[in-house]
């Protein structure tokens, strides 16, 4: 139903920070000591209204608002209109975004606090605002798309941020390309849509894709699916995602961690009655969810870099949210609750990393950490509380929606749920592990810091945030399924939530989860909090210690199988180009000029070869009008 | 002024504006320059008033005037504009004063008096004007042709180290497809004799006119050979590289920006409507070329080190998209196409200008030359990363509106294509990002530390050149000042930066005044199977 | 008792203009001062040839045969003899320019004087100029105004010699490069008289074969399908001997060699006139007398057009001196010509006709402009027609090299210029007998040949002055004149041709 | 008794005329070639206007004579100027101009 009220405004949520971005961006050094604060309030502001909007949904007898803003492209049959969707779904993610994307505006105002570009930071991050909440917001897959892309610029853009750093800058255009892969899911997708439906937006499309043969249906899911992973770093798109760490780390807080790479779970989701009816598709989410959960969990345990150790846990994370959202409207609710969940802990994880990194000169190198907890006691606290929210420790809230993802994959009931529950579990176990070795490494121990390092607690500005999202890791999962329910919030979305007959009681699967989770930590403190750890990583190491500090050869597959091929084809295609096709023009000419000359040698300048040429040509001549008039 | 005198006005002015200026003398290089930015603006002036005066629900052709020209060969003065040639006017009118703003200091050190740089530059506003608004066959060759001429002296006379050799390639390329449309264009005529008992080249009676398909299919090839070179397709190509890389910035924007639209428009507004079974018979054909096209070039651009022969073959990339959107026969294709067609002008044309500037503070078209340019020249880099996001049709720019359309109007009718063409955004990111990364990104490198290399090479000055080279020689040895965009500078890329953005959120005006031309042109040609 | 012939002198004024001036010229040798022959002989060229051009205008329209059939006196005969007075005034004017070269003519002082010898080069450097060359050239017009209107194989063949005899002469009257210029004249003659050896054989077994040597006589005894194998032989080394004339490959081979040796405006002349005149011929034998034949030389004209095309565009390609590059330029357009020739179709309808004439009128203005615009090069020797020495003109002299242009891009046939109407008539003309092929190979060609003119182009604006390189003259009036008419024709012609189109158009129709 | 032969025989000497100026050195000898075709060429007029009852032949034969004499004078003319100069007559001596 169309928007009134507020709700009809929710366009400014997107117009804010962008208008923030365009401010700081075009304002240059004018805007330099304030750009920073209004950058901030603009993503605040976008929160407060995000707020106002969810409330007046609430209230809304069907919970939904349409918001159709102007004609974007009409051609022909392709009727594309700029609007916006305000319904439950986008709701949580409008507000998951502005609401900690105003906690990493506040903190970056601190961490950022002695960097002369402070202020294209805070453009881009408004940009980044602006460019999600367009993907959660948009109300057709168009619109999604340019957030799609949008959300990759700002990606990139902030990577990059620190692009005199080679790294970086490599990083930054590996994510952006990565993330194409899978834009061309996506934008393939679209095509089929319009191609079958003549539509392309939400509406249109879930109202009529049930009139698709099965086989078109299945084609868009997995389109979309390609989409997703590229977004979310899921398997086989997974190996930008670490790199992107290079960015600063409210980045990683905010983007690879919180929000953009969730935006895969988000458009599955979104479409969910794409894949309700494409079972094939379906499963494969569920084998790529399963799949990443373990790639990302065994990666995770085995680098030394507090950062990459956390993105790898985020892909893994994200991996039982896909896993979740395979499981279909089982799993839906459980798979957004973990977002959400993982939205605060993560973001708070990735927090007290900077804060730890601004403590330690921007080092990232776990084995020059340790005894930490006694100089950052704030730090400690936050990261101590968002590690036992992540590894699910009982009535935290990893502990309610992991365990909700587990009993979702089990009630299927079939030989797969175990499979996936097995897998699920398991996942939990190495979780633990490898964040508890990561607290081990870093607060405790004894100190291997580099000389001239000081460690120091960070100012208000940036433990504020901080504190926030630990309260938020502890509660939300508790909120979200028991307190307030997500389920029945977004029961307008995914319709009412089915009451499976549980297969194994939630209680005993609680009692096993938090079992594995206590091995993990047993193991890690083994193998880590036990010894001494070496300042350098131990080079002779088994197998799969070194095939897990390469992510599994994620990046050496690509590199040998796309990037190399691709600059020899390259190289190559050079070669042909100037040597034959241009070649060939050049050569055409040449032997133009060579033929000339060698014509040109018949001019003897000698009369009586001239006259014999003469006189040759006239016989011919008259031979050739001989035959002609006789034949 | 009747609304009917625009478009002669838009030759004429420019033309007499070329004689004027090339009238001066020699020392009024000033004056010359002003004059020249003077009357482009007049012309995207008028360009304008055009449009204001265009009905979108009204005839096909509009603004119509027709003199009498060549009674024996029944040719005609004929002009007047679809919407489809009123979007080239309009991209025209932008580009030329941006183009003279930017080539301000072009000429001014060279050894050929600057007036000559600029009424060249006005003699070739006013053929390709001329070109676009022919509505009488002939004379669109002959503006076709004659259109060679002012860019052939401009590359030749103000273009870089082998502009000789360039210049003739680009010239005898297009003189040999030009010659054989001369032959299909006189068979045309020949075909009109026997069909209408005189013969005619104006296209609404060509349009008319039932050719046996065996013929069409001649007459087809001798148009669209002509049109494949200037578009140009692979593997009529390599041409463009050489030429691009050569002209002088301001010409290789107006080159591939505007002369090679006329390729593409060739296949929208000649061949199709009157060669509409031949059309349908060689498109699979055509996408074979516009898809193999589209990465092959991409492929090639990566493999470039020279930054302007680099934006040379995204063109040529580019220009497949369009020919795909063009072949596969859909209204939303094809509107896409001519879309695009204006975009990639002002995106293009705005990589092509900020190529430029960069090259004239450094001296040099190799990317290996550069380096961590951005933290020197932020605004630079800006304006760079704005045109090679537009080049790489990211939402939100001009180019994802017109590669969205084409690419989703191509699907239902051509899907296999159309996926193929889809990869190419892929390699597009790749060659874009890969050039931005090497000479914006990274530590200070190349000329950015000696500062010798600020000599600009000859005809590479494009804009602040020179002055920045003084400026760089009185700089601290061993660190190049690779100073910010100039406020004249900025001038130029303000606008497109503007339009790019603009276009990219609110397309729909253009897309009114295409679509109904696009859709008159497809039913032209499922006007005849039937 | 054979009767006095009817002799309608008002048909024949143009012609009687000429020739009486020719004579008069000659006893102007005889009887006035030397000093003050030369005003008098260019007056009364110039009065000859505009006078025989005026005349021609006036008889416009006139439509029969004379001297008792042997002379047609029409549309295309008129057109045509207009142009060759024309060009011919404009070669007169060209002949009397003095103010170039130091020694006030560009024709030798005294032909006899062996070259190289003292006295040779004592003259080299004396004012003194010669004057024969006007009667004589004069001659060559009257001669080629002949031929276009020759309705009789005989008066065919006197007028060829009339036109070809002075020709020979003032092939070897250049003032510097001597040996250049006699080894011309030397070649010119003996292949000359070679040719129209042929071609007078040729006459003598179409009278055989026909016992006739009118046109129309022949058309009418004409080929009945079966073919007579004398008329065929016949018309076979009639054909050689005109093509000889037109330097049409394979009988070019004397062109780049006399181009190149004779006096520039001397190669102006023939360049622009001979061609005419010889296409004239070509076109009334073949369109006259076997006209309704044209299934048995079709196929040659066809074969000869597509060999001259190629010979002449490939072999240009090489060439270093502008001069010879010029003449290859010219077997070129003589297939170009021939295309046009094609052009005729059933029972005489076809715009071939109209077209070749105009093609012939372009070509021949260009040419004399270009010719005119070498003259004006020069170094201590003469002209400067070596490539290498135009490097950077533009730099030196723009003027020059603007119109130099302008006249290059007309003989390539660049739209808005007049080579380009004359291109499109004949193509035109061709493809609508259905020969497109042969006009495709044509417009390949003539790209190939554009190759040539553009590196003309290249060298003057692209390239840097040479050193020492070449002074441009100041041309005095009769050159200014001459480049003014033939430039502003070149454009005109480009721009608005419809005027002439429709005059050609109008007088495209043979009597008889 | 036919008039065949006559026609053969002036071939046959037209024949002669055009090698010899093929093979022929001297400037002055080729011309005379030349010159022995112009005369089969008579020859053959006489022939056609016998046979075909006409007198036009006879009277082409005569301009014929007419203009190779004309012919001879330019021709000798141009001929001994170069003579003049190079000291020689032969053909083969005159080749600057080439290719």
């Amino acid at each position: 139903m169309p928007a009134e009220g507020l709700l009809a405004a929710s366009w400014l949520l997107i117009a804010l920070p962008l208008a923030g971005a365009a401010v700081l961006l075009l304002g240059g050094r004018r805007t330099d000591r304030w750009g920073h604060l209004l950058g901030t309030a603009t993503v605040v502001a976008a929160f407060v209204l995000a707020v106002a909007c969810t409330v007046q949904l609430a209230g809304l007898d069907q919970r939904s608002a349409d918001v159709e803003l102007f004609t974007f492209i009409r051609s022909g049959e392709l009727d594309v209109t700029a609007g916006l969707l305000y319904d439950p779904l986008s709701a949580i993610f409008a507000l998951l975004i502005t609401g900690v994307g105003s906690l990493i505006h506040v903190y970056s105002i601190g961490y950022m606090a002695h960097d002369p570009a402070r202020r294209r930071f805070f453009a881009y991050l408004n940009l980044f605002v602006a460019a999600m909440l367009l993907l959660v917001l948009g109300n057709s897959f168009v619109a999604l798309y340019v957030g799609w892309e949008g959300v990759g610029l700002a990606s990139y853009l902030l990577i990059a941020f620190w692009y005199t750093r080679p790294a970086a800058a490599t990083a930054a255009k590996k994510a952006f390309i990565m993330n194409r892969v899978g834009d061309v899911g996506l934008a393939i997708a679209i095509f089929v849509m319009f191609a079958q439906l003549g539509t392309t937006s939400y509406a249109g499309v879930f109202g009529s894709v049930g009139t698709l043969a099965g086989g078109t249906i299945t084609a868009i899911g997995l389109l979309l699916l390609l989409g997703a992973c590229g977004k979310s770093g899921q398997f086989p798109l997974q190996a930008w995602l670490p790199d992107a760490m290079e960015g600063p780390t409210p980045v990683s807080a905010l983007i690879h961690a919180a929000t953009m790479v969730t935006a895969g779970v988000y458009l599955i989701a979104r479409s969910a009655p794409i894949y309700d009816l494409a079972p094939t598709a379906r499963a494969v989410v569920l084998a790529i969810g399963a799949g990443t959960l373990l790639i990302g969990a065994i990666a995770g345990c085995a680098y030394d870099d507090i950062k990459k150790v956390l993105a790898y846990s985020t892909v893994s994370q994200i991996g039982y949210m896909f896993l979740a959202v395979g499981l279909g409207p089982a799993g839906y609710v459980a798979g957004l609750a973990h977002l959400l969940a993982h939205g605060f802990f993560k973001a708070g994880l990735f927090l007290g990393a900077g804060s730890v990194m601004h403590a330690m000169n921007d080092s990232v190198d776990m084995r020059r950490f340790g005894a930490l907890w006694k100089k950052l006691p704030v730090t400690f606290a936050t990261f101590g509380l968002g590690y036992l929210a992540l590894i699910g420790f009982p009535f935290l809230s990893g502990y309610f929606t992991k365990d909700a993802i587990i009993e979702a994959a089990l009630d299927r009931g079939d030989v797969w749920g175990w499979v996936l529950g097995g897998v699920a579990v398991l996942g939990a176990g190495l979780t633990a592990f490898y964040m508890t070795r990561l607290m081990l490494m870093t607060f405790f121990g004894r100190a291997r810091w580099e000389d001239g390092v000081h460690p120091h607690e960070a100012p208000t500005v940036m433990t504020a945030p901080m504190v926030v999202l630990a309260v938020g890791s502890v509660g939300a999962g508790a909120l979200l399924v028991s307190v307030f329910p997500l389920s029945g919030w977004l029961e307008p979305v995914f319709g009412e939530p089915a009451e499976a007959a549980h297969v194994v009681a939630p209680a005993v699967i609680g009692l096993v989860v938090t079992v594995v989770m206590l091995l993990g930590v047993l193991a890690a403190w083994l193998f880590v909090g036990r010894r001494e750890v070496p300042v350098t990583a131990p080079v002779r190491v088994s197998p799969v210690t070194r095939a897990a500090r390469n992510a599994l050869y994620a990046d050496t597959v690509n590199e040998s199988l796309f990037m190399r091929p691709g600059q020899w084809l390259t190289r190559a295609l050079v070669w042909l180009d100037n040597r034959g096709v241009d070649g060939a023009v050049n050569g055409l000419a040449a032997g133009l000029g060579g033929t000339s000359s060698r014509l040109a040698r018949t001019q003897t300048g000698f009369v009586r070869s001239y006259a014999m040429g003469m006189l040759g040509g006239a016989v011919l001549v008259a031979g050739a009008l001989l035959a002609v008039t006789a034949g | 002024m009747s609304a009917s005198l625009y478009l002669v006005a838009m030759i004429a002015v420019p033309a007499i504006g070329a004689a004027a200026v090339a009238a001066l003398p020699r020392e009024r290089g000033l004056l010359a320059k002003q004059v020249t930015l003077g009357v482009s603006l007049v012309v995207l002036l008028l360009a304008v008033l055009a449009t204001a005066a265009f009905d979108v629900d009204g005839d096909r052709f509009q603004l119509t005037t027709s003199v009498s020209w060549i009674p024996d060969f029944g040719a005609e003065f004929a002009l007047g504009v679809d919407g489809i040639a009123l979007v080239m006017l309009l991209l025209i009118g932008v580009l030329v004063p941006l183009v003279v703003t930017a080539s301000w200091h072009e000429a001014d050190h060279g050894p050929r008096p600057t007036r000559v740089f600029f009424a060249w530059l006005l003699l070739l506003e006013a053929m390709m004007v001329g070109v676009f608004v022919a509505t009488d066959v002939l004379l669109f060759y002959v503006f076709f042709e004659a259109m060679l001429v002012p860019m052939y002296f401009l590359i030749g006379s103000f273009g870089g180290p082998r502009r000789q050799y360039a210049a003739v390639k680009f010239f005898l390329y297009s003189l040999v497809g030009g010659l054989i449309m001369l032959a299909a264009v006189i068979g045309l005529y020949v075909v009109s004799t026997s069909q209408l008992g005189e013969g005619t080249f104006a296209f609404d009676a060509l349009r008319q006119l039932d050719i046996d398909p065996e013929v069409q299919k001649l007459l087809f090839l001798g148009f669209f050979v002509a049109f494949a070179i200037k578009a140009p397709l692979v593997p009529f190509h390599t041409w463009l590289p050489d030429s691009g890389a050569e002209a002088p910035i301001g010409g290789s924007v107006l080159l591939v920006g505007v002369l090679d639209k006329v390729g593409t428009f060739g296949f929208l507004r000649y061949c199709l409507p009157l060669f509409p079974d031949a059309s349908r018979f060689f498109a699979p054909f055509v996408l074979v070329l516009a898809v193999v096209g589209i990465l092959y070039a991409a492929l090639l651009a990566m493999g470039q080190s020279d930054m302007k022969r680099l934006v040379s073959y995204t063109s040529i990339s580019h220009f497949g998209f369009i020919a795909l959107g063009i072949f596969a026969f859909t209204t939303e294709a094809g509107t896409g196409a001519v879309l695009y067609m204006v975009n990639h002008g002002l995106a293009t044309g705005l990589l092509f200008l900020v190529v430029g500037m960069l090259i004239s503070r450094g001296g040099s078209r190799q990317i290996g030359d550069y380096g961590g340019v951005a933290a020197k020249a932020p605004l630079l880099a800006g304006a760079f990363l704005v045109a090679g996001l537009a080049s790489l049709a990211l939402p939100g720019t001009n180019s994802f509106v017109s590669e969205f359309l084409v690419l989703i109007g191509s699907f239902p009718e051509r899907p296999v294509f159309t996926v193929v063409a889809t990869v190419g955004i892929i390699l597009a990111a790749l060659y874009i990002l890969l050039m931005y990364q090497r000479t914006m990104h990274g530590p200070p490198r190349g000329v950015l530390l000696q500062q010798d290399a600020a000599e600009p090479a000859p005809g590479l000055g494009t804009g602040g050149a020179t002055a920045t080279a003084t400026a760089t020689r009185t700089a601290a040895p061993g660190t190049l000042r690779v100073l910010d965009l100039s406020r004249r500078e900025l001038v130029v890329v303000a606008p497109l930066v503007a339009l790019i953005i603009g276009l990219g959120v609110y397309p729909q005006p253009l897309l009114d005044l295409i679509e109904p031309a696009v859709s008159a042109t497809m039913s032209d040609l499922g006007g005849t199977d039937r | 008792m054979i009767e006095a012939p009817d002799l309608s002198y008002a048909a024949l004024a143009p012609l009687l203009f000429v020739l009486g001036a020719a004579c008069v010229g000659v006893l102007v040798e005889a009887f006035v001062p030397r000093d003050a022959r030369q005003p008098v002989q260019v007056a009364l060229a110039l009065v000859g040839t505009v006078g025989a051009l005026v005349t021609t205008l006036l008889l416009s329209g006139t439509h029969e045969t004379t001297a008792g059939g042997a002379l047609a006196v029409d549309g295309p005969a008129l057109f045509l003899q207009a142009t060759i007075a024309g060009l011919g005034a404009l070669s007169i004017l060209l002949f009397a320019e003095r103010g170039l070269d130091p020694a006030r003519s560009a024709f030798v002082a005294s032909a006899a004087v062996p070259a190289g010898s003292p006295r040779d080069r004592e003259l080299l450097t004396a004012t003194r100029v010669q004057t024969e060359v006007y009667p004589l050239a004069s001659f060559a017009i009257g001669g080629m105004m002949l031929f276009v209107a020759a309705n009789d194989l005989l008066v065919m063949f006197v007028a060829l010699e009339v036109l070809s005899l002075p020709l020979y002469l003032i092939c070897g009257l250049a003032r510097r490069r001597r040996l250049l210029s006699q080894e011309a004249a030397v070649k010119y003659f003996l292949l000359g008289a070679f040719a129209s050896a042929f071609f007078l054989y040729g006459l003598a077994l179409v009278y055989g074969a026909t016992g006739s040597i009118r046109l129309r006589d022949i058309r009418e005894a004409g080929l009945d399908g079966g073919g007579d194998t004398l008329l065929v032989l016949g018309l076979g080394l009639l054909i050689v001997g005109l093509l000889f004339k037109a330097s049409v490959a394979p009988f070019h081979t004397w062109t780049p060699d006399v181009y190149q040796g004779a006096p520039t405006p001397v190669t102006a002349f023939m360049a622009a006139c001979t061609k005419v005149a010889a296409f004239g011929a070509i076109l009334r034998l073949l369109y006259v007398a076997f006209g309704t034949a044209e299934w048995t030389w079709r196929p040659l004209v066809y074969a000869v057009a597509i060999v001259s095309m190629v010979v002449g565009a490939v072999l240009g390609l090489t060439q270093t001196d502008l001069k010879r590059m010029l003449a290859y330029s010219s077997v070129a357009h003589a297939g170009f010509l021939l295309t046009g020739v094609l052009g005729l179709g059933a029972g005489g309808e076809g715009s071939g006709l109209a077209g070749t004439m105009i093609y012939l009128l372009v070509y021949g203005l260009t040419t004399i402009g270009v010719f005119a615009v070498l003259t004006l090069v020069r170094d201590g020797d003469g002209e400067a027609s070596h490539l290498s020495q135009w490097a950077g003109l533009a730099a030196r002299s723009p003027l020059t090299a603007a119109v130099m242009t302008l006249f290059l891009l007309a003989l390539a046939g660049i739209p808005l210029t007049a080579g380009f109407t004359g291109k499109f008539a004949v193509f035109r003309a061709a493809i609508e007998q259905g020969a497109w092929p042969l006009v495709v190979v044509a417009l390949l060609a003539s790209a190939v040949a554009a190759f040539f003119y553009l590196r003309v182009i290249v060298l003057m604006y692209f390239s840097e002055p040479v050193a020492d390189g070449p002074t441009v003259g100041v041309p005095g009036v009769p050159t200014t004149v001459v480049l003014a008419i033939t430039a502003t024709a070149t454009v005109a012609l480009g721009v608005l041709p419809g005027a002439v189109l429709d005059l050609a158009g109008q007088a495209a129709r043979f009597v008889g | 008794m036919t008039l065949t032969y006559y026609l053969v025989l002036a071939a046959i000497l037209f024949t002669i005329g055009a090698v010899g100026v093929l093979v022929r050195r001297n400037a002055i000898v080729v011309f005379m070639c030349v010159e022995l075709m112009l005369n089969a060429v008579n020859l053959t007029l006489i022939t056609f206007a016998r046979s075909t009852g006409t007198v036009d032949g006879q009277i082409m034969a005569l301009f014929v004579m007419v203009v190779a004499a004309a012919e001879v004078v330019v021709g000798l003319a141009i001929i001994m100027s170069i003579y003049r100069t190079r000291r020689s007559a032969s053909v083969d001596d005159a080749n600057l101009l080439k290719y």
